[in-house]
Order: structure tokens, then C-alpha cells, then sequence
């Protein structure tokens, strides 16, 4: 037992607990007035299903005992018994720090069905998908499953590398995002009316506990206080800093305004991509990625309106492409300061690019099949969609028996 | 007596006021609107997305005044408020049959 | 000195002080437009006159040397000179914990005398409380007097456990809260005005900060960076999950609607009832105990419209209700991996539960004498409540010169 | 490596990032709601530009090998290279402290601009002002140069304390400040229109914010978790309580009501005051010099009408003031259990009072000229001012084409 | 018909709607506004500065009536807006030509 | 000219604007505000207490038209804004006196 670790340990799974409701602010913000409290507790909501789905089994399906490198036996660690029985205080904080990812991941979906999702359809959803879909992807990955270096696909020179979640947590819950906002079909008035953040400052604060937040992410992902974790924490923050000038001179030169949600956005973006690559790049390639980042996810956030698909507040635009750029920007700029191989640019091939595209590509696969069916069996069961009627007064007022403001009197 | 009702852009609020007292009125009500009129049609971008924008916002402006002061203050407002782009406003005028003081009770002109 | 265990201490410490602002909020986004910043003054004045009342002589009084178990001579350590001078950091920072709960405590206390309190007579209050029941009482329970281990009235194998605070913070600050409220009497308009949150959003986010700052709270508390910190930490997750479904499900069965102040409310309840039993019980305790929180939470917020006290943001139904049965409940489920002995349903017997019920009453009994004092002394001097015409126009421009929000202009 | 140590780093690190989001709401806040997303983004912008200048030249310009004293060689260490390469976690996370600090010394400017300068002029500003202010001035006082103990000016026993900042930081920004408000001149209705905050919940969230960072900026500058941290953490609490009471104690005798941006902005006098100080004195000392700074910046914030330039948001009043009060009680209350030197009043004579004073003016002196410079050529070039029909309709529209709050519906 | 519409303090509108429900008013349309009259001038001290503080948040409410109530109706809100302090607002009455109940489409009195 | 104001449920507002465009209507002013009439008396639970809520929210439209088509707008606004449910709102109209455009100054039917 390592008293600073442990510390560290302690603080980042805290951090990583905020960033949900931080996401509820950045959400909660971006969507109207109307159903600003729906979209904060779906974040809350994620949170209560998550952990609770996290210390019953999720933990053991992600690291326990693995069978045949897909999941984890669910009965390792029913209820955290054996990790809190055996006293170990780096094992326990772990399942913590564990539980805020997964709660996190099943959160940034939320997303693509602001104003519309019944709100007892999203809870199962969130408690379903942490256990089937979270739990499994996080066992190939980190768990010792098919996506590990150890694993039966990749060899012992090139394998996938994903540090803090691009694949697990980002391009996981960007393609969950795109599935449901597919099932749920648009809100009416999509790519008419303008739908535009009906909080501003809100978006703002949501984006600085995000990035707060993400600091006990990626440093943390460290499991220690050590140079790695000091490595992660500098490339973490020149990414999102590149991100944030990406996305807004892309907007001055298309639009002519570089705008707050754009800030807002472009940290998440920098702060997504840099998610795998946080100690697998130098600082100049942290500069890059997040910088392209920035410009990509600028570009991309528009593509719903062409495709016709209402992901409300671009999960996939911000989190399924910020994390694909990420994921496969290691095979690129990938040296071994801290990481694992060299990347194409530092001369290392194209066995890392490789390794990062078929981990990106596995992920997609599996969180769009698994995504559909539990969206599907929800739908054919209690429904997803409220009705129109309460779309348009308010999903708020239907589904909670809140709005978000009184006047002052 | 007539009850003289301004929409006008926000930002000459200030400028409506200055010309009301100048005219000699002694209370205004204001309040928050948005409307459209030749201004409809504005077309905007946001995120990536053309959207037309056709209500924006706009000051309404209260003044009770005797019925010979009403077409001196409407003139008042027009000047005050103009900057002679589309979106200025209207200014209207109704009769009143009465007003009242709350604090005093008193009625008609004098309550003005 | 282990630089762990003090990274782990200046955080917790720096967790702990952002509370009171989250509680600024999640009682500012509760009360009426009106007189928010009234609401969140209270937090601020308390953190003023409870940092220097606790550097004065709150510290020595609570772990000072003891005067019969009752309190800490308040000269040993006036103005922290003795601490700071022979420079020890995890004396030093555990000062500056100390402070950081004898604000939170007195702070809670502000929820149930919303819209109606003079500043200045909560500022006297806030000082002199801190001073006469917060530091006394925290001086009982884990400055080695009347209620600790080594008091006077348990034995060596059974004595009450309050890891965090169940009764020195909680059952405190919620009888503290009744008796203000009773002394002040009911707002106009009580039971009849609905009264509702003016910031939902607001409530939100001070439910997150608190959260947020309870790691500090409840894994500083064992005041290192070890294996105890990581159960506490993982318990607290727990509970406050459970607690969050606990009130939502209560609210759905009986109005329809899960709410988002439910929620919010869910999560302080299931945190305060996790705080005494936080190393006490097992991730299943914590469970239990959390789901009940919010259950029973969610049914005692109606109570003061029945027996007519107005304990406006319900420091009563939260913090006094879910408290009493955290403490109780180690009674129940208390178990001996981290905790001190096992509770009634671990085959322990009843020595715990008839310990942890004394505890209890034995704080309820000295808080509300104390603070009916103080209140009386103050409201026979300078007053306690504001005139009605200021309770209507609003507290905030009448005690502070200003309204919260400004139209945009 | 010491593990404690990195893991306070690394925390201390994400506090200060967070202090510049929680500086653009208590700025947002005091704005006008239609330039709050201006604020906010100067505060947003200050981050982007503030790490990519200090990661490629401006921790060279700090604490690279020196040049003269003057300032550090830039390329030592550009992009973080050598850093990096080195792969010493306490090194490199000290990197990304510095950042924070550079990027949060610049957004502090930024209150004395509100409502009318040029997103563009603002960002090419940031830039360059962290290159040729924040860098140099921070390596005469922490870098080795001619502001350290081993410079050229000072004796070996009589040198310039400034633990955190006091002048690096609040009196650099502060004379920057003063100097930029005077180049763009006052606002239409400057001294006429009220211009309240729109917003003080979020000014009290900002405070709260700047509060909990500050931990990290105060006790995160003793590079380490050990005694001298928490000794700051101690004083720092301190000071911002008593400030508070200075400040409300001010307004209650001056204009008989003690207002919440009083509190808020009382919370930054102390913090500020305390920073130069944080472990330069014993609890005593930060008692006064917290008290004092409330008054005096109470006090201060009028003087703009009276001198007629538009500090906005009352940099100069609190930043500059409180910085130098700081700054100077050092000479008077500064003691050795973990300072330098004794202050006046503990009997060390004026050697300390001197060189306190001496550091403040040379800060004072290159940062009117540098800042000056940089203004001006901004002014002639791109230009500093919006036109006054977009200030007057609001600049959010204008240069973010947003406006903060969209009506619920 | 009528169209009562009044000016009031914001903290009387509960005494208001009381007196209005008592005089036998059917329905009520509140909203948001500010103004000044009488009440001009007053100055505050803010953070060290004064100012001229003119527009003083208001409630105002309107009523449709028959023209039998109107003067009755301006009555009860006057009697019971009155604080006698001044600031507390006016009320005037203005004829209508007709009313419309959008529920039933009903026209005229049946439509109050 | 008429000046018809129409209270209505705030979902319908679309619809409404839409209605007045095809009745060839060239501008309307928008705003907020909150109302009772036969709507009154529901009562909410929340937080396990039980209320009457009496105010509820509305928008509130003007429109100046001509004399001639004062009628045909309000039964344009009545079909688009009627739910048939209790609280659909109403719909009255006023004369004018004079209208003016701010842009340009001009009086009357003009000005519309
Ligand atoms: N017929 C109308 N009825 C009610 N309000 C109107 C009408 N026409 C215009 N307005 C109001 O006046 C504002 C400005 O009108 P607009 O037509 O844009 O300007 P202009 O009169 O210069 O053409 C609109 O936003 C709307 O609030
Ligand atoms: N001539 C007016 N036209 C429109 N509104 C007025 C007028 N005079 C007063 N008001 C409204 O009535 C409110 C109270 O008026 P004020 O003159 O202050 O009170 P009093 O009538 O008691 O002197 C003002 O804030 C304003 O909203
Ligand atoms: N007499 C009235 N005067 C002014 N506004 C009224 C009046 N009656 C109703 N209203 C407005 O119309 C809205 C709907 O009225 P309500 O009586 O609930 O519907 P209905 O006409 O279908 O019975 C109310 O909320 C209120 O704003």
C-alpha cells in the first residue's frame, strides 16, 4: 500500500464522479428550457443505475475472472464482497474509480436523445447497457479480454493501445448515442427550428467540470502517482487547449463568430481525442491531436442535418468522432516516452495504426448490435418516446412535475 | 385621454426616455416583447446549421397621456426611436375612457 | 510525516470547504427568487464567522485538553499558535479539516429559517453556536469525551461509532434547525403558497458539490490515505446511488412523478445517513442503508405541513431523519471489516444499538436546550425575524440592497 | 519520486486550471447579461492560449537556463521537450502548474475590459502578454532572476518573499489591468447607468470556485505535501473568512446593508492578500491581513469613479490593492516558523518591509510599460474597441453571435 | 365590453386577485413590466457608487369586463393596490369591441 | 385600424403565427404572460404537500390590422389556438386611433 497512490487514487475517482453532473450541465444547458431538468436526470439517473449496476456485477464482469477473454464471471465480486472482504485499499478504490467510468460512459449517451426519451425507459436502458454492453467492452480492453495485449487477435509488438477510454468509454457511447437517436427518430421542429442552448453559462460550467474532471480520467487511469500520471496530465490539458482554438477558428472562418458553445464543444473534443493517447504521444502530438480534434468535431457536429439523424447534442459529431481521431491519432504520432510503440510518423510502421483501427472497429461493431437490441426490446416493451403533446409543452413538466425556473416573486 | 403603446429595438430605450421627459410625460410602463413585421426572414447560422430566425426581440413602451398630447408624443417617440432600418417598430394610440391613481384614488387628467 | 497521507488531508480539507458553497446552492435553488441571495449569504457568514470562532477557539474546545468530557480547554490551542508552532502538517491541515465541518454544520442549519432571518442574527448565531454546541458536542464523540470509547458511560466493547458525523454534524445541525424554526414560526403563506425551487438547475448542481465534497467528508475522516479512506469511499458511492433510487421510487409510487429535487434531496439523504457508518458496514449495508435513506426521507419532507413547523428546505426531514438512521443502523448492519464491532443482524447483539441510540439522544437533548438559549438570547436583544413587509417584497433587497438576477439589458 | 508529492501536484494542478472557469462566472456574474459570454470567453480564451503559450516558450522564459536574470532561455525547454523526454513526473507536472498559472494571471485582466473590447484584440493580447509579462516577471521572482534571493539586487538575508503570487501574479495583472482600461476608456453610461451584475448566484459560484482553486495555487506552491502546505492551507482559510467579515463589517457601516458581491468579492481580497503570504506568517497575521484586505479593497473599488477610468469588474480594486497589501504585510507580519525573515513587528527590522517594497514597484514599473506597449500595438494594428452600437446592444451577439439565455419554450 | 388593465406593486398582486375574485371578475391575465412616474429619482448607493435608479419593477394586470363592472372593478383594484406610498400604479379602462372565448368560439359577454 | 390581442396556451404559438401569415397578416408582437379563468382551482402535489395553482403560463400576441379584417384574424387565431380544453384563452379587439412606423414616420394604414 502506496499512501500517495492511494491519495491519488481517492482524489481521481472523485473527480471522476463529477464529471457526470458536470455532463448534466453542458447537456442541461444545450437543451431548452423546457427540458433542461429531463436532461440532468438522465445524468443523475446514470448515476443512481450505474453504480448501483457497477457494485452488483458490473465490477466482476469487467475484472474478474475472464471467460474466454469476453467477459468477466459476474460472480467474482457480487457486491464488491471479495474486494472489500480482503481489505486491499488500491483494489477497492479501483472498483471505484471504476464505477464513476462506467456511470460516465452510460451518461454521454444521453446526448442524442434530449426532449423526447421517456425517462423510465432511459433508467433501464442505462442499467442494461452498463451491465452488457460498458461492463464487456471494458473486459477486452482492461480486463485482460480479446482487445488486451495479451489477447488472441493482436501480437505481443502491436496491440491496441487506449489509456483512458477512447474506445470503452467514447466511440462505445458515441455509436450507443447514434443507434438511439435512430430509434427514437426527430423531434419535431429538427432542422427547422432553431433549438438553440437555452443556457449558455450553464454549457460553459458543465465544459470547466468536465475538464476538472477529467483530469482524475486520464491521470488517474495512471493507477499511481507517477510520471505517467504527471505525462497524462500535461498532453491532457495542450490538448484540450489546442481543441478549444481548432473548433473556434473553424467557426471565424466558416461563420465569421467564433462562439461560446464552440469553446465549449472544442474542450470536449481535445479532452475525448487525447482520452486513448494520453501518455502514448509527446506533447507536440497532444498540440496536434487535440488541434484536429477541434477542427473535425467543428465539422462534423453539422453532418446530422444532411444525414437527417437527430442526435440532439452530437454524441456522435463530439464523442464517436473526437474518439475515433484519438484512437487511431496514436498509430500516428504513438512514440514510446511513455506508451508503447512508435507510431507511422516516428518510424514505427503501420502495426500500431493497425491495432487502433481493428480495436475501433470490433468496439463499433459490438455497442451498434448490443445497442439495438436493448433499444429495441425497450421500445417493443414500455416504449421509448413520449408523445407529441409532451414534446412540445414540455418533458419536463410531463415526465417530472418540475420546470426549471420560477419567476422571482 | 389616450393610452400611446411604442414596440421599438431595445437599444433605443434609453433614447425613448430621454425624449418622453423632454416632452414633459410623467410616467412610462415598459415591459419585454419580440415580434416581427418587414423584418421576418433572417436567416442565421449556428452550429453548422441555416435556421430563419423571425422573432426578435423588441421594448414596449406604455405612456397614459391627455388627448392633446398624444399625436406631440408619438411624434416624440418616432423620432427617438428611429434608426431607419427595418425592425424600428410601431407606435399606437388608443382612447381611455379612465384612469386612476391607485395610491390616491383620484381619476382622470389628474391622475395622470 | 507521510506526504500520502497529507495530500490526501489538504484535499479532503479543500473538498470539504467547497460543500458549504454547494450547499449555498442547493438551498439557494430551492428558496424563492426573492431571497436566494439571502440563502446563500447564510453559507457565506457562516464560513466567515465559522473559520475564525473555529481558529479562535472551536479547535482547542474540541480537541483541546479535555475538562471532565465535556469540552477542550479553549487556551490550549487559541489562535492555533501552539499547532503552528511546533509545525506539524498533519496537525496543522487536521485544524483546517476541523474547520472546514464546524462550517458545513452550522451552515445546514440555515435551511429551515429561509426567507424570514435577520443577517445579523444569523451571524451571531452562526458564531456562537459553532463556539457553544458545535465544538463541545464534536469534543463528546471524537475528542476523547462523554460519548467516545473511552467515556464514561460504554464499555470496551461497546461505544458508539460516528465515523463522519452522524450525530456530531447531522443529528446537530437537524435538531438545531427544528428549534430555530419553531422559534421564528412559519413563513406567511405556509402550506398554502406552493413555495416551489426558483433554480432547479441551482439544486442540481449544489446536490453535485456536496457530493462532491462528502469524499472529503467521509474518506478524510480516517485521516490517512489507507484501505479505511478506500471503504469509505466506496460505501458513500453506494449509498448515495441507492438513496437517489430510494426517493425517486417513493416519489413515483406516490405522486407519479420522479422529481429532480427528489433526486438532488435523494442524494444528500443517502450521504448524511452513510456519514457515521461509512467503514461501519459492508458495500450490502451501504446498500440498504442508502435505499432506506431516500424512502424514508422522501415520507418525513411532509411531515412539517402536518404538525405545522415551517422547516423550509427540510433540515429536519433530511438531516435529522436520515442521520438518526445511519446511526441507528450500524446498530443493524454493523460489521467488523473496518468497523468496530458487528450490529444486530451480523449476530453482534444489542450492545451496538443501544450505544448508538444514547449517542443519538444524548445529542438531541443538548442541542435543542442550546440552541433554544441562544435563540431566545438573540431574539430578545436583536431580534430574530425580519417585518412581514420585507418578508413579502423580498429579504434579499431589503437585507443585502440587491436582487439575484438582473434582466438582460 | 516521491509519490505524496505528485499526488498533491497533480491535484494542486487541476485545482488552479479550475480557478480560470470559476473566474469567468464571478466575472459572467458581474457582467451584464448581454456580455457575459464574452466574459466568460476571455476567461476560455485566456486557457487556450494561455497552455499553448506556455507549452511551447513560456516555461522556458520561466524557469529555463537565465539570461541575465532577466529571463529564461526560451528554447531550454520548447514544446516541453526536454521535459518530457526526462520523463521526471515531478518536473513535468510542475510544468503544468505553471501553465495554470500563467493562464489564470492573464484572464485576471480581463475584468477591467468587460463589454467592449475585441474577442480577436483580447486573444492576440493573451498570447503575447503570457510571453512578455506573465514569463519574465515570474522567473525574476521563482526562475532564479533578479527578483530571487540569490539576484542581484538583494542581500542574503533581506530578500523578497511572495510564496504564491503577490506580485508575479495580482500586482502584474492588476497594473495590466488598470493600463488596458485606460487604453479602450470607459463605457457609455460609465458613472451614470447602474450596470449591476446579472447574475450573482454565479458570482457566488465563481467565488467558490476561485475559493477551492486557491487551495491549490497556495498550499500547491510548496511544491510538495508537507508541513509548508498545509501551513498555507491553514492561512489561507483564514485570511478569505476574516476578509469576508472586513468587507461586509465595510459595507454595513458605509451603506447599511452587507451585500453578497461584498461577500464574493471579499472571499478574492483575502486570497489575494493572503497569497504572497501563505506561509510568510503565523495564523495571527493572516487574521489581520485578511481583515485589512477586506476593508481596503472595499474601500478601493470607488476610487475608478472618482479617477474616471473604468476598471470594470474591479481589478485594480481588488487585485492590485490587495496584492500590494499583501505584498507589504509580509515586511510587517512576517515570521520565521516557516517564512524567511521577521517582519517589522516581530522585530526583524525594515530590511523585509524594503525589500517587499522594492519587489511590488519594479513589478509595478515593467508591467504599465510591457502591457502599455503590447496595448498600443494592438490598438494601431487590429484595433482594441467593438464599435459603440455593438456595445450598446451587446457584444455577445455581435463578436460570439449567441446570446447567454433563451427564453423557456 | 371593457378591458380594465392596471399598473400595480408586485407584492399587492395576491390582495389584488383576492378583491377581484370577490367583486365576481371570472378571469385574469398577469404579467411582467416596470416603470416609473411619481417615483423617479430615487438614488442607491452600489459598491461604493450612486446611481439613479427609474425603472421600478411592476405587476400589471388586465380584465375584461362588462361595461356595468368596469368602474366597480377599478374600484376593488384601487382599494386594494393601495399602499398610499407612491409608486403604487394606475389603472385605466379602455373600451373593446368584442371578445372572443377560443375554447368554444363563443363572442360577446357569454365569452368573459 | 383594430388592435386584436389574443391570449392563448404557449404551445400553440406556431400554429397561430402560421394561421395569421396565411391570413396575410404582415407582423405581430409576442410576449409572456400568466392568467386564470375557468382553468382555475387545479391543484398539483409536490414534495408531498398539495396546492392550488392558479396562475398559468400563457403568450400573449397583438396584431394591428384593418377595420375590415379584425374579424376574419380573430376567428383565423380562435380555430389555430382552440384545443377545446379549458384554458385555450381570448381573443379581444380594440380600435385605433393611428398607427405609426417608426422606420419611416408614416401614419395610418400605412404604417401597418
Ligand atoms: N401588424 C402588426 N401588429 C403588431 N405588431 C407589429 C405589426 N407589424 C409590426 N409589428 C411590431 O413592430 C416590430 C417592427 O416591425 P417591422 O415591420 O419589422 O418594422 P417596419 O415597420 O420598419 O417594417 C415588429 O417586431 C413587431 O413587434
Ligand atoms: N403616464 C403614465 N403612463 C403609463 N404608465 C404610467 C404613467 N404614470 C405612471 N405609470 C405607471 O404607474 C407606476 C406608478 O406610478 P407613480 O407615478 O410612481 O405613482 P403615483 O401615481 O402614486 O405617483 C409607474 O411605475 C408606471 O409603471
Ligand atoms: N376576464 C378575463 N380578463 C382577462 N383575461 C382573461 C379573462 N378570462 C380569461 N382570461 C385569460 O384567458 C386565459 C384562459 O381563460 P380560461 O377561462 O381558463 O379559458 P376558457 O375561456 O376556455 O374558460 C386565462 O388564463 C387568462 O389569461
Amino acid at each position: 500500500m502506496d499512501s500517495g497512490n492511494i491519495a491519488w487514487l481517492l482524489t481521481s475517482a472523485s473527480l471522476v464522479l463529477l464529471m457526470t453532473p458536470g455532463l448534466a450541465f453542458f447537456y442541461g444547458g444545450m437543451s431548452r428550457g423546457k427540458s433542461v431538468l429531463n436532461m440532468m436526470m438522465m445524468s443523475f439517473g446514470a448515476i443512481a443505475v450505474g453504480a448501483v449496476a457497477w457494485v452488483l456485477v458490473g465490477n466482476s464482469i469487467s475484472v474478474g475472472e475472464s471467460i474466454g477473454g469476453l467477459f468477466g464471471d459476474p460472480s467474482t465480486d457480487f457486491l464488491l464482497q471479495s474486494s472489500f472482504v480482503s481489505g486491499d485499499g488500491e483494489a477497492l478504490i479501483a472498483t471505484g474509480f471504476g464505477a464513476t467510468f462506467a456511470i460516465i460512459t452510460v451518461a454521454l449517451i444521453s446526448g442524442s436523445v434530449a426532449d423526447r426519451m421517456k425517462f423510465s425507459a432511459w433508467m433501464v436502458f442505462a442499467f442494461v447497457w452498463v451491465i452488457l454492453v460498458y461492463s464487456p467492452v471494458s473486459h477486452w480492453v482492461w480486463g485482460g479480454g480479446i482487445l488486451s495485449d495479451g489477447g488472441p487477435i493482436f501480437s505481443e509488438d502491436w496491440f491496441p493501445q487506449d489509456f483512458a477510454g477512447g474506445t470503452v468509454v467514447h466511440i462505445n457511447a458515441g455509436v450507443a448515442g447514434l443507434v438511439l437517436a435512430l430509434l427514437l427518430g426527430v423531434r419535431k421542429g429538427f432542422g427547422k427550428v432553431p433549438m438553440r442552448p437555452h443556457n449558455l453559462p450553464f454549457v460553459m460550467l458543465g465544459a470547466a467540470l468536465l475538464w476538472f474532471g477529467w483530469f482524475g480520467f486520464n491521470a488517474g487511469s495512471a493507477f499511481a502517482a507517477d510520471d505517467s500520471a504527471a505525462a497524462a496530465w500535461v498532453n491532457t490539458t495542450t490538448a484540450a487547449a489546442a481543441a478549444i482554438l481548432g473548433w473556434l477558428l473553424t467557426e471565424k472562418i466558416r461563420d465569421g463568430k467564433a462562439t461560446s458553445l464552440g469553446a465549449a464543444s472544442g474542450v470536449v473534443a481535445g479532452l475525448v481525442a487525447i482520452t486513448p493517447a494520453a501518455v502514448a504521444v509527446d506533447p507536440w502530438g497532444a498540440l496536434l491531436i487535440g488541434a484536429f480534434a477541434g477542427v473535425f468535431s467543428a465539422l462534423a457536429v453539422g453532418l446530422k442535418f444532411k444525414f437527417g439523424y437527430d442526435d440532439s447534442l452530437d454524441v456522435v459529431g463530439v464523442h464517436l468522432v473526437a474518439g475515433l481521431w484519438g484512437t487511431v491519432a496514436i498509430g500516428l504520432f504513438g512514440t514510446t516516452t511513455f506508451g508503447a510503440w512508435d507510431g507511422l510518423l516516428l518510424g514505427g510502421g503501420l502495426g500500431g495504426l493497425w491495432a487502433q483501427i481493428v480495436a475501433a472497429l470490433v468496439t463499433i461493431v459490438y455497442a451498434a448490435i448490443a445497442t439495438l437490441i436493448i433499444g429495441l426490446a425497450i421500445k417493443y416493451t414500455i416504449g421509448l418516446r413520449v408523445s407529441e403533446e409532451v414534446e412540445i409543452s414540455g418533458i419536463d413538466l410531463a415526465e417530472h412535475g418540475e420546470t426549471a425556473y420560477e419567476e422571482a416573486k | 385621454m389616450k393610452l400611446v403603446t411604442a414596440i421599438i429595438q431595445p437599444h433605443r430605450t434609453d433614447e425613448v426616455r430621454a425624449a418622453l421627459e423632454a416632452a414633459g410625460v410623467k410616467g412610462v410602463t415598459v415591459s419585454e416583447a419580440a415580434g416581427y413585421g418587414r423584418q421576418k426572414g433572417h436567416t442565421e447560422v449556428y452550429r453548422g446549421a441555416e435556421y430563419t430566425v423571425d422573432l426578435v426581440p423588441k421594448a414596449r413602451m406604455e405612456v397614459l397621456v391627455d388627448d392633446a398630447d398624444a399625436a406631440s408624443v408619438t411624434e416624440a417617440i418616432v423620432s427617438a426611436a428611429q434608426t431607419g432600418k427595418i425592425g424600428d417598430g410601431k407606435v399606437w394610440t388608443v382612447s381611455v375612457d379612465d384612469v386612476a391613481r391607485v395610491r390616491t384614488g383620484e381619476h382622470g387628467s389628474d391622475a395622470l
